[in-house]
């Protein structure tokens, strides 16, 4: 009591202190980013094993060089036109969108900003990256886990897409042009 | 004891240097620097996969080759198509920019009859109506910006079905008439107030040859091809004719003008030469330098068939005129079409793509498709030596509401066939003749038409037909006069109008609002109002440089903005697009 | 890694001024590559923006003797001491090593325009507005070329959006070297009179280079020593005075350059 | 409610009715109101509401800063003199000179603020600075000295009677009285450099041959040229303001042989001011200009810039100052003194001027006409509001705050 008294600036601050750190370090990484989920439950880990399908079957080049990215509906359409199982997620995916031929809006774990400029040939022909090395395990995983999306900027939050640092790093380790208009554009 | 107000300070206090040590600033910070680069309503591109498609010009005569960067199926970039035989891989500055015509201001997007929306029916019936009512005498005319392509055969079967139908042109529609120019191997081209380095022709045609003719250009205009050309003549305004027989009778060596005969031995030095421009005395100057079907000169081709140059239609004689206009042409001056037009209620008929020309003045507006939004023709090239044709494939979807001109005829002649059953039709027939080889635009190789298993599949891929040429010595020099002009008027200047009023070159009618980049946003070229005069008749109308200003000319007053430059020939007024006039200029 | 990076390029520009008939195509070619928008109403030859400036210059004479020619101005790349870049206080502005190419980032600028006061060539244009497009139009943007945002100075940078596609070509062939021709920048392509050549003015082999070196050729401002990397050429002495000579041509009282 | 108001004024000293200050406060309020809605409107509309362009990239507001923190040097040079060269008849003014130079830098802050054309981007510079450009070390040093001038600062209002009242202020306030010498120190350092930087921002223009300056090491000779300008321009306008003050205010604020001292340092400054930079302009016209291409005289073939403005930046408004500063009997008269005061800070702002517009004016390209610019009035008011916060803080602090110690015995 007397003591609670004597010390009570002291004992206020640091509480003040202590809720600071706690809302900083524990809320605010939360908070920051709003967690989308994907609109279809997709498993790489099922189309790997059971399909035996390569990342380069779904995730390609075009030839000159641009990244096709995620692949349009079609591609699903070849081989889930009839249910291949019997998964309700399956029943729902092909009414949703492969029997009405709708795209599926995919959250984009990587969204980049408009002004950066990437080349998946340059790091996949010329560096020969692992997609792991970006993606992470995205390729063995068995459910797609939301995109996070930053309130503010409105960019990708993932883990395996870290800001400019990490490419800069990269670049330097590695000896590669580190000029603002490499990745920029 | 309470909760006091220093306690919650001392508390805030404590919060606020925890935050400094947890990544809350920090990051925040960084958000909103990442927000400041793509500041919010900044348009971002699409990002689909990048295809080449290619198509041809129709904004001009000149049939230019194009090839269009598209991502997915919209057109980001154009560009000219290597080796095009009649463009030689080159646009002009409008040209590079067509693909952004389709998002202007000013489009007819729906068939509007006397200002209000109407089905397309409803507009035709309308029309046919009107024709059904024509009186004996009255005549029903379609004026056609472009004679020769398959378009122009529909008006012409469908007007020959008429008791009196006219199929007629804008004045100069057909220059040279029946008569390309072997620009390949002319030496010199003494051209009167031709354009020759400033949108004649093809640029890439012209340029690509540049440097091995000799330019004299006869204008009483500071043009571009004047402060360009070898030697500039600045001559009276309305006095090149004038000039031209001066030239003859130096060339039989009969004048002593100076000017005269130094042109004349310039184009004696450098044979073979043309004139090019002008009225009929550069006919007379072209038959005396034998330039007429000899190569290096005018060579005659197989396609043309002249039509009515609407000047000449007799004024009050047409009840229902149907005006088509082009993407890119410029609008005819009102007043000339007004005077054709019978006094009593005529019906006027706009197939146009644009509602600031004609169509202001139409009862009905037929709202035809933008440049690249519907498959067109582009009919010989511009100055070809060679009948030419080629398809100019759609790159964007157009709107709902639209109807091609000729489509449009079609339907009123109650003809099941639709525009692009014609353009087959076209396409059969040159595969029918056999003659000639085609380029096409991929793989630029050009391929003898006997060759080519499906010619209309290979003309939707962009291609350009070249007919052969024709055996030499089949042009008589009278056919020369067929494309000659009027002369122009010889303007002694007087009290009332103490100047000359003449054309500078005028902005386009319409174009991308990237144009701004040289009118505007530059001082490349003169914005529309400019009225440029020299220095010293600009001081002696009491004028300084750079005042706004009135110009009066007979026809009409115009707000100017007056440019002051020494080069400009004293004693006119250099304005875009005016016809050769005497005019007056006062402060504003 | 060194063999990671390419072997470094310094391009360059070789522009034939008695060729340039002032049609102003390469800068429209320019402003639709680069998502230049167009002018605001208010705007004017001072406000706007082209990376890409045709200037007109006259020979002084006045009628009937008065000859013009044409200049395109853009931004100069120059290779030593480059003012926009020594200037810009968070190296917003830089030379690419690789390329020798003057980067500038609009993303990083704070809009302080003191770039544009160092450049003597006032190749540097600031976004005074927000950039608009008509409605629909910001579908023909180019999908290479990120847009830029009000308040920050922007300039030509060789169309790095060309590079950056001709590099993902070439790496998806497995090249890291690119074939000469391989990468144009739009004005070069456009211009009907094949007035302008480019290329890398290391390659000796190269006809820009070769350009660079004959006597015809020279660059605006040489003196000031920044070693910019666009030559012009022609063979109009009054062109090359009216174009060459350093210091104001329109300063009063100075005597016109006749042909 | 009067009593209040007095409680707060310094004891001993008389100060206006509450009605006679808020008259005098009002218009410039309402001045300050416009100024801020002129910045608005290029903050939220951006900066097409001023007639800065390409060319003129700089404008009214550049000119602004460079001037009002050339005459705020008085706040660092008058600490120097005080703390560093014990000069203690200085204490008569030194309150006044920090308070002058806070209102000048965060003026000027604030107008660099509305001029840049992404402000929420002001901490790029300090996260990811050039450090080749002078632009960051003025960024950096004006930071910095106004953070320093703000620590100056306080004690002056804690010594406020009411303020006083609270013990652990006046503690406060204590120490950091006996910080002062030390704050001075960093001041002065920091103030000397980017009073120089000021000057290098365009000495460095290889591009402007107009501007552009050979110079030791990184440093152009404008750097050096404009510390000295700026030392000897600082106590100029402190004798300026401290005349006008009591003129206003109507009473003596200082013993009457300060401001001639005043006077006497900024002569002895600006004599080696005008040398060097004779010597300066000289150097330039006969090789720095002419080896990059430019012959000087050119620079002065356009109207109205003709070579007037370097006879009167040298002669008009420095040689002459300079000369009537020196001499004692001339000093001693108030007209002398206070009109080659206005000569020498009139000097520097057209000094600033010719350095800001009229190297913009020049064309460079030789086939590029020459330009000129006049200020919008979004661009006229903000420089305005500028003036008016300025007038506004220094009347509060007068009236609060013991900004002349010498008033109190000079009043009674």
């Amino acid at each position: 009591m007397t003591l609670f008294q004597k010390h009570r600036g002291q004992i206020l601050f640091l509480a003040g202190v202590a809720v600071a750190l706690a809302a900083g370090w524990r809320a605010f990484p939360v908070l920051r980013f709003q967690r989308v989920p994907q609109p279809v439950a997709f498993s790489h880990k099922i189309h790997t094993d059971k399909a035996g399908a390569k990342c380069e079957d779904c995730h390609s080049l075009r030839d000159d060089g641009a990244w096709a990215g995620i692949p349009s509906l079609d591609k699903c359409a070849g081989c889930h036109a009839q249910p291949m199982g019997t998964s309700v997620e399956e029943k729902r995916f092909i009414d949703g969108y492969v029997t009405p031929n709708r795209e599926i809006p995919w959250q984009v774990y990587s969204r980049q900003p408009e002004n950066v400029y990437f080349s998946h040939a340059a790091h996949i022909k010329l560096a020969h990256l692992e997609c792991r090395q970006c993606h992470g395990a995205q390729g063995e995983s068995d459910a797609l886990g939301p995109a996070r999306v930053d309130r503010i900027s409105g960019y990708s939050g993932s883990p395996h897409f870290q800001d400019m640092d990490a490419c800069e790093d990269c670049h330097r380790q590695r000896g590669a042009a580190n000029s603002c208009l490499a990745c920029h554009k | 004891m309470g909760f006091t107000r220093r306690d919650l300070l001392t508390f805030t206090g404590g919060t606020t240097a925890g935050l400094l040590f947890t990544p809350v600033p920090w990051g925040l910070l960084r958000d909103t620097a990442v927000l400041s680069e793509n500041w919010p309503g900044i348009p971002q591109p699409l990002h689909g996969e990048i295809r080449t498609r290619y198509t041809t010009c129709t904004l001009c005569p000149a049939g230019c080759g194009v090839r269009a960067r598209c991502d997915g199926d919209q057109p980001v970039g154009l560009a000219g198509v290597p080796g095009h035989p009649a463009s030689r891989g080159v646009l002009c500055p409008a040209g590079l920019v067509g693909h952004h015509l389709a998002f202007c201001r000013d489009r007819a997007t729906e068939p509007l009859a006397h200002g209000k929306p109407v089905a397309i029916e409803s507009a035709a019936a309308a029309v046919s109506a009107a024709i059904a009512a024509c009186g004996a005498r009255e005549a029903v005319a379609i004026l056609d910006p472009r004679p020769g392509r398959a378009a122009s055969l529909v008006y012409r079967r469908f007007l020959a079905e008429l008791p009196k139908g006219v199929h007629c042109a804008p004045p100069d529609s057909q220059p040279n008439g029946p008569f390309g120019i072997d620009l390949e191997n002319t030496r010199a081209i003494l051209s009167f107030g031709a354009p020759v380095l400033d949108g004649w022709l093809s640029p890439g045609r012209v340029l690509a040859n540049r440097s091995h003719f000799q330019l004299i250009q006869v204008e009483p205009a500071y043009s571009r091809t004047a402060s360009l050309a070898d030697l500039w003549v600045p001559v009276l305004p309305g006095s090149e004719d004038e000039f031209a027989t001066a030239v003859v009778r130096a060339l039989q060596g009969e004048t002593t003008d100076a000017h005269a005969m130094d042109v004349a031995r310039t184009l004696l030095r450098n044979k073979p030469a043309i004139a090019v421009g002008g009225g009929p005395a550069v006919a007379r100057l072209n038959a005396v330098l034998g330039s007429i079907g000899r190569p290096g000169g005018f060579l005659p081709r197989r396609d043309f068939t002249p039509v009515t140059d609407i000047a000449s239609v007799p004024d009050g004689s047409i009840r229902v005129l149907l005006i088509e206009e082009t993407a890119g042409g410029d609008p005819l001056p009102w007043d000339l079409l007004r005077r054709k037009l019978v006094p009593q209620d005529p019906v006027l008929v706009a197939l146009t793509p644009w509602l600031d020309g004609c169509a202001q003045h139409a009862d009905y507006v037929i709202p035809a498709p933008m440049y690249l939004e519907s498959l067109d023709e582009a009919p010989t090239p511009a100055g070809s030596t060679v009948a030419g044709f080629s398809l100019s494939p759609a790159l964007l979807t157009a709107p709902p509401k639209l109807a091609a001109p000729a489509g449009f005829v079609l339907r009123l002649a109650h003809d099941s066939a639709t525009y692009p059953d014609i353009l087959k039709r076209r396409v059969a027939a040159i595969k029918k003749g056999g003659r000639g080889a085609v380029f096409t635009y991929p793989d630029a190789k050009s391929t003898r038409v006997s060759d080519i298993a499906d010619l209309w599949k290979s003309m939707l891929g962009g291609a350009l037909w070249l007919d052969d040429p024709l055996p030499a010595g089949t042009a008589r020099g009278a056919d020369l006069q067929v494309c000659a002009g009027p002369p122009g008027p010889a303007l002694p200047p007087n009290r009332e109008y103490p100047l000359v009023l003449i054309a500078a070159s005028a902005p386009p009618p319409h174009g991308s609002p990237l144009m701004s980049k040289l009118y505007r946003e530059s001082g490349l070229r003169r914005p529309a109002n400019a009225a440029t005069v020299h220095p010293k008749t600009g001081r002696d109308q009491g004028l300084a440089d750079g005042d706004r200003a009135i110009v009066t000319s007979r026809a009409a007053t115009f707000p100017v903005q007056v440019v002051f430059d020494p080069a400009v020939m004293p004693g006119v007024i250099e304005m875009a697009g005016q016809a050769v006039s005497p005019a007056s200029i006062r402060r504003a | 890694m060194a063999a990671i990076t390419p072997k470094p390029a310094r391009y360059g520009m070789a522009i034939d001024l008695d060729r340039c008939t002032g049609c102003g195509a390469c800068m429209i070619a320019c402003a639709a590559e680069n998502n230049v928008p167009p002018a605001r109403p208010e705007a004017t030859p001072r406000t706007g923006i082209t990376w890409m400036r045709v200037y007109q210059i006259s020979n002084g004479a006045p009628f009937p003797d008065s000859r013009a020619a044409f200049v395109p101005i853009l931004c100069q790349q120059c290779g030593k001491e480059t003012p926009c870049a020594a200037v810009c206080p968070q190296e917003a502005v830089e030379t690419d090593p690789a390329t020798g190419i003057v980067d500038q980032m609009p993303q990083r600028c704070l809009g302080c325009r003191y770039c544009m006061a160092a450049c003597p060539y006032h190749a540097r244009y600031f976004n005074w507005w927000d950039p608009q497009w008509p409605a629909g139009m910001e579908k023909t943007l180019n999908p290479d070329v990120a847009t830029r945002m009000r308040g920050v100075v922007e300039k030509c940078n060789f169309c790095h959006g060309r590079l950056h596609a001709a590099r993902a070509r070439a790496a998806a062939e497995g090249r890291r070297e690119l074939h000469p021709g391989e990468y144009l920048p739009a004005c070069v392509e456009a211009c009907p009179a094949a007035a302008i050549v480019f290329g890398d003015l290391d390659d000796p082999a190269s006809e820009v280079a070769r350009l660079a070196r004959d006597g015809q050729s020279f660059r605006i401002l040489e003196r000031l020593g920044t070693e910019p990397k666009i030559y012009y050429r022609t063979t109009r002495p009054w062109v090359r005075k009216a174009a060459a000579q350093p210091g104001p041509a329109s300063a009063p009282g100075k005597e016109p350059v006749h042909a | 409610m009067p009593n209040a108001d007095t409680q707060l004024m310094p004891r001993g000293v008389r100060r206006s009715t509450p009605r006679q200050f808020l008259l005098w406060i009002l218009p410039w309020a309402a001045l300050l109101a416009f100024g801020v809605y002129g910045a608005g409107l290029c903050l939220v509309k951006g900066l097409n509401q001023t007639h800065m362009d390409n060319r003129f990239a700089f404008g009214l507001w550049i000119f602004l800063d460079l001037t009002v923190i050339a005459l705020g040097a008085g706040a660092f040079f008058t600490g120097f003199l005080l703390y560093i060269l014990k000069k203690s008849e200085l204490k008569a003014v030194i309150n006044s000179a920090v308070v002058i130079g806070f209102i000048c830098y965060s003026g000027a802050v604030a107008a660099l603020l509305v001029d840049v054309g992404q402000p929420a981007r002001f901490w790029f510079t300090f996260w990811h600075p050039n450090v080749h450009s002078m632009l960051t070390e003025v960024t950096f040093c004006i930071s910095c000295y106004l953070t320093v001038l703000f620590i100056e600062y306080i004690p002056i209002v804690l010594k406020n009677r009411k303020l006083r009242q609270i013990p652990s202020f006046l503690v406060f306030e204590f120490e950091l009285h006996k910080l002062m010498p030390v704050l001075a120190g960093v001041g002065t350092f920091l103030s000397f450099f980017h009073q120089g930087s000021l000057g290098g921002l365009y000495g460095v223009l290889r591009g402007r041959p107009f501007a552009f300056r050979e110079g030791f090491a990184i440093w152009p000779s404008t750097f050096f040229l404009f510390i000295l300008s700026a030392a000897a321009a600082g106590p100029a306008f402190i004798l300026l303001t401290t005349w006008l003050v009591s003129k206003v205010s109507g009473k003596q604020l200082v013993r009457p042989e300060v401001l001639p001292m005043l006077g006497r340092i900024s002569g002895v400054l600006l004599v080696p001011y005008i040398l060097l930079k004779s010597i300066d302009t000289l150097v330039w016209i006969d090789s720095t200009s002419p080896a990059r291409g430019f012959a000087a005289y050119q620079y002065y073939a356009w109207k109205p810039f003709g070579a007037w403005i370097l006879f009167a930046e040298i002669v008009v408004f420095g040689l002459a100052p300079a000369l009537i500063l020196l001499r004692r009997r001339l000093r001693e008269s108030p007209a002398w003194l206070l009109s080659a005061a206005t000569l020498v800070c009139l000097g520097i702002a057209l000094n600033r001027f010719v350095l800001t517009i009229q190297t913009l004016a020049l064309p460079t390209l030789p086939f590029d006409p020459f330009m000129s610019y006049l200020p919008s009035w979004q661009e006229t008011a903000t420089f305005l509001a500028v003036v008016a916060y300025g007038v506004l803080l220094y009347s509060f602090s007068f009236r609060y705050l013991t900004l002349f110690p010498q008033e109190k015995d000079l009043s009674c």
